[in-house]
């Protein structure tokens, strides 16, 4: 099965790196196939940033992500341009400190979108101590909710990918994510 | 002719290929016969010299010599040393390039490597046109001298080179003529002992085109009014601007220490991965 | 001894220029390649400072004499840079 | 192997088991760095220029971990120029760049071809021409390549498809510039460039040495051997060889007005390739056998190519070119003998299309040529196969 995956955000919230991790969890440890790719603006900081990837069972052909199973929106201005792609009944989550998800009730509705909340800043703020590691605390709740990769996958990728000495306070990042959702 | 009394010079030529291109009179051939002086002088290995030069008459000059010699493309002999040099910097890396090669198309190549401080030595033959294409005037041409593309006089200011490339950092720096042939040798030598970018700039006669386009026809002709010209830096410090119009300032611009660029990579790659650079390591099977 | 290689002189005549001492004269006659040859004329008023020699651009000009101004002490003989690998055979 | 695997373990900061070191996710830029290490290479000079940075960011961390220079050079034209002067200094050289920055090396380009150095240009294609789309995916170098550098020559190029390819293809230029001591352009793009994959790192690679000469008397560096290469010497090894780029003789001295002199040498720096084009060119293909439409494509695009045969009903295969240059004739028209029409999917208005053209002469020919930065789709590509039918 192939599973299409997009996050979005702006630049400088780590949008990149769970979407690496996402696609390292997936083919270095739970054996499937992953490719991650991400859309390049001239800015480097502030502007919108977007990371795809496609996990599968088999191997993956084409590597962009036409219209995502599972979006992913840390802004905004990412989810009201983005929404529009994603497919009927498909999942979203959106961090509700960065987000509103009243601007884009009426697709939701239309398409039968299933919405998740995972307030990522404020938990990595208030719980963690470091906004920083918000991207990582959104990959617990993707985890959590979509099941794409295993939570024990998701943590070896995050203790090789992210910078030495701070794998403890990311996988504590990452377990708070895991618990904000049911 | 005298048994055993060959020229001191022709052991070091590819005398295969002799005479060489260049016209009667062109400062080329004293340049080589200075070059192979000061190698002497500064009691170098003439195995260890490899000589890379771009295009133009001077350029031609490492074909004739005995040596690994690089013959590349315009203006970019500079590029070619400086991976030359840094893939192996146990050579002596020498660099002929003309006023033309050096300082209009190979200028961007002159300045970096200049900054960079990379050892090389460089002999620019500024002989202010570029002869080889047939006399056109170069970015050292006098402002007033005729060119086949200046029937009018130059318009423009010339490059004062070998201060130039002073200011762009290189450590050693020097202007000379092929008149003051001795102390040409002796900076030639210099040049070849600083352990860092050297730049000699030597102001010649190209009796052909340049003579032929401003009223000096003959070499010697030439030769004079180079000599009337000529200005130690010393004295020139002393000189008004007006003074100095039309002059050749002759003497060092630079000549000082600090670190060199393959030094610095080596440096790096031992702190790395506890070794040298690797020399010739295409031709190893084992990595 | 002063010996000009003809086949090498192209006859620029920046000898007679550089010579301080003014040892080279012209010949009045053309040879076969055209070229007017210099002579050494006042071999006699030779200093043996090697000028001409080293300011011939080609290499034409052989001044046979020990002391040369660019000569090293003690090493009067052959111009040398050192061949350390021997490989071009001279 | 040992050194790639840290090197790669080094920056990934893995701390996986045994069995996990070998496979690595990385982006496509990363491997082709990681691959020319794996192949020798010891120098690179190169140039920022997206999307190839990458390369040169990796390699400037990686090179002095194995002895290797980085060098940032001026510019691009000082990037081919210091990697010829490093080949002749004995490293296993290589620059990286995009369209801009290969459009001003193609004079060092053309003297590379000339004085037969082995070297590698990576081409990680974007937008073009001029400035045009920085961060998109082109293949529009694909001529540029082939005739980029003024004069006679032949190229060879290879087009990798995944980050695996890229990796792979690295090494195989490295070892092709060796083998026929040319240049080889590794013409990836800006997709395969940037996207992150799984690669695996054999424990074996296959690696090419450069060939040292015998010191004898008769030895010549630009020998007139029929399709071969002559060994070449590194700069201080003792032949003083003079290289250059004018027209030259088997000693390598210029002889520019001799027609006889210029013929043979370019005939031989030409026919060192085309004589070997069987033991070079490289496909890849399905279905093609008793194919109606046979899709050819390289590089990107044929990922979605592979999609759309996956899901055709109708009898069509696909070729892959893996190498553009020289290109595949034989196995081209081999592929194609059964199907009526060709269609060529690259990311142009039409380059590699006019060497298929040629080459399947009685066949209809069709381009999907898409501009603009994105991939063309797999639904793109089927309806270009229902518009020419077929069963």
């Amino acid at each position: 099965m192939r599973t299409e995956i997009r996050i979005c955000g702006f630049g400088g919230q780590g949008i990149i790196l769970a979407g690496i991790i996402l696609g390292k969890s997936a083919c270095l440890f739970d054996g499937k196939e992953a490719v991650q790719t991400q859309s390049y603006g001239p800015e480097a900081r502030g502007g919108a940033s977007k990371c795809e990837v496609v996990i599968s069972d088999t191997e993956v052909d084409y590597p962009k992500v036409q219209s995502p199973d599972i979006l992913v929106a840390m802004s905004n201005e990412a989810l009201i341009k983005y929404i529009v792609d994603l497919k009927d009944n498909g999942t979203l989550i959106v961090d509700p400190g960065t987000t509103d998800i009243e601007d884009v009730r009426d697709y939701i509705e239309e398409h039968n979108i299933k919405v998740y909340e995972a307030p990522a800043t404020k938990t990595a703020t208030d719980d963690i101590g470091l906004k920083i590691v918000a991207n990582i605390v959104m990959v617990g709740s993707i985890t959590k909710i979509t099941g794409v990769i295993s939570k024990e996958a998701a943590i070896k990728a995050i203790e090789v990918s992210v910078p030495k000495g701070t794998e403890k306070k990311n996988i504590s990042a990452f377990e708070a994510g895991y618990a904000l959702v049911e | 002719m005298n048994e055993g009394k060959q020229n001191r010079f022709l052991p070091y030529l590819r005398d295969d290929r002799l005479p060489h291109i260049f016209c009667p009179g062109c400062g080329n051939g004293a340049i080589i016969n200075a070059f192979l002086a000061a190698m002497e002088k500064a009691e170098m290995d003439f195995d260890n010299i490899a000589m890379v030069s771009g295009i133009g008459c001077s350029s031609r000059i490492p074909g004739y010599l005995k040596c690994d010699s690089l013959h590349t493309t315009h203006g970019r002999a500079l590029s070619f040393a400086t991976g030359l040099k840094t893939a192996n910097k146990n050579l002596d890396v020498v660099v002929f390039t003309g006023d033309g090669d050096a300082a209009s198309i190979g200028g961007n190549h002159l300045i970096h490597a200049a900054r960079r401080n990379i050892n090389l030595t460089v002999i620019c033959i500024n002989n202010n046109i570029y002869g080889m294409t047939g006399g056109q005037i170069s970015p050292t041409s006098p402002k007033g001298s005729f060119g086949t593309t200046a029937p009018y006089g130059n318009l423009d200011s010339p490059f004062k080179l070998a201060e130039l490339v002073a200011a762009a950092g290189a450590t050693y720096s020097a202007r000379w003529t092929t008149v003051q042939i001795e102390n040409l040798v002796t900076s030639i030598k210099d040049g070849l002992k600083n352990p860092g970018f050297s730049f000699i700039e030597v102001a010649t006669q190209c009796p052909t085109y340049f003579g032929r386009k401003n009223k000096l026809k003959t070499p010697t002709a030439m030769a004079a009014v180079m000599k009337a010209n000529t200005v130690f830096k010393s004295a020139a410090d002393r000189m008004r601007p007006k003074e100095l119009e039309g002059k050749i300032v002759v003497g060092e611009f630079a000549n000082s220490q600090r670190s060199e660029f393959t030094e610095n990579i080596e440096k790096l790659s031992v702190e790395k991965s506890g070794n040298k650079t690797s020399i010739n390591s295409a031709y190893e099977t084992e990595l | 001894m002063i010996i000009i290689d003809e086949n090498l002189c192209k006859g620029c005549h920046l000898c007679l220029f550089m010579c301080h001492e003014n040892v080279y004269a012209i010949s009045s006659e053309v040879n076969k390649k055209g070229v007017q040859l210099p002579f050494v004329k006042f071999e006699e008023r030779c200093i043996k400072c090697g000028t001409c020699e080293i300011a011939c651009p080609d290499q034409a000009i052989t001044v046979d004499l020990p002391e040369n101004w660019w000569m090293k002490d003690g090493n009067n003989i052959n111009f040398n840079p050192r061949f350390t690998k021997g490989k071009s055979g001279c | 192997m040992a050194i790639i695997l840290t090197l790669i373990l080094d920056s990934q900061k893995e701390k996986v088991g045994v069995k996990m070191a070998e496979e690595f996710f990385i982006q496509g830029n990363e491997a082709c760095a990681k691959g020319a290490l794996a192949a020798g290479c010891r120098f690179f000079a190169g140039y920022p220029i997206t999307p190839s940075t990458e390369i040169a960011e990796t390699l400037s961390r990686d090179l002095p971990k194995v002895g290797g220079s980085f060098v940032q050079m001026e510019d691009e034209i000082a990037s081919a120029g210091a990697i010829i002067g490093a080949s002749w200094g004995g490293a296993k050289a290589m620059t990286a760049t995009s369209g801009p920055g290969i459009s001003l090396m193609q004079e060092n380009i053309g003297y590379a071809f000339m004085t037969e150095t082995p070297i590698v240009f990576v081409n990680v294609q974007r937008g073009s021409p001029s400035t045009a789309q920085p961060t998109m995916a082109a293949q529009a170098d694909m001529m540029q390549a082939r005739w980029g550098s003024h004069g006679d020559y032949e190229p060879i190029a290879l087009s990798p498809s995944s980050v695996q390819e890229f990796f792979d293809f690295t090494i195989k230029a490295f070892n092709l510039a060796e083998e026929y001591r040319v240049p080889v352009f590794v013409m990836a793009d800006e997709i395969i460039g940037h996207m992150r994959e799984k690669i695996t790192v054999p424990e074996n690679i296959e690696i090419v040495a450069r060939k040292r000469p015998e010191k004898t008397d008769d030895y010549l560096p630009f020998e007139n051997i029929e399709n071969g290469t002559t060994p070449m010497p590194a700069f201080g090894d003792g032949f003083n060889v003079h290289v250059t780029g004018l027209t030259h003789d088997e000693r390598g001295y210029p002889d520019t007005n001799t027609p006889e002199t210029h013929e043979k040498l370019i005939k031989r720096i030409c026919n060192k390739v085309l004589m070997n084009r069987d033991k070079i060119c490289s496909v890849r293909s399905e279905n093609c056998e008793d194919a109606d439409i046979v899709i050819v494509s390289y590089g990107a695009p044929v990922r979605s190519v592979v999609e759309a045969v996956n899901k055709t009903d109708k009898k069509v295969g696909y070729i892959k070119i893996d190498t553009p240059w020289p290109f595949p004739d034989e196995q081209i028209k081999e592929l194609t003998a059964t199907a009526s029409d060709v269609l060529v999917v690259e990311m142009n208005l039409g380059q590699m299309y006019y060497e298929v053209d040629r080459v399947v002469k009685d066949k209809n020919v069709h381009l999907l040529g898409k501009i603009g930065g994105a991939l063309p789709t797999p639904d793109e590509i089927l309806d270009e196969i229902n518009k020419i039918g077929g069963n």
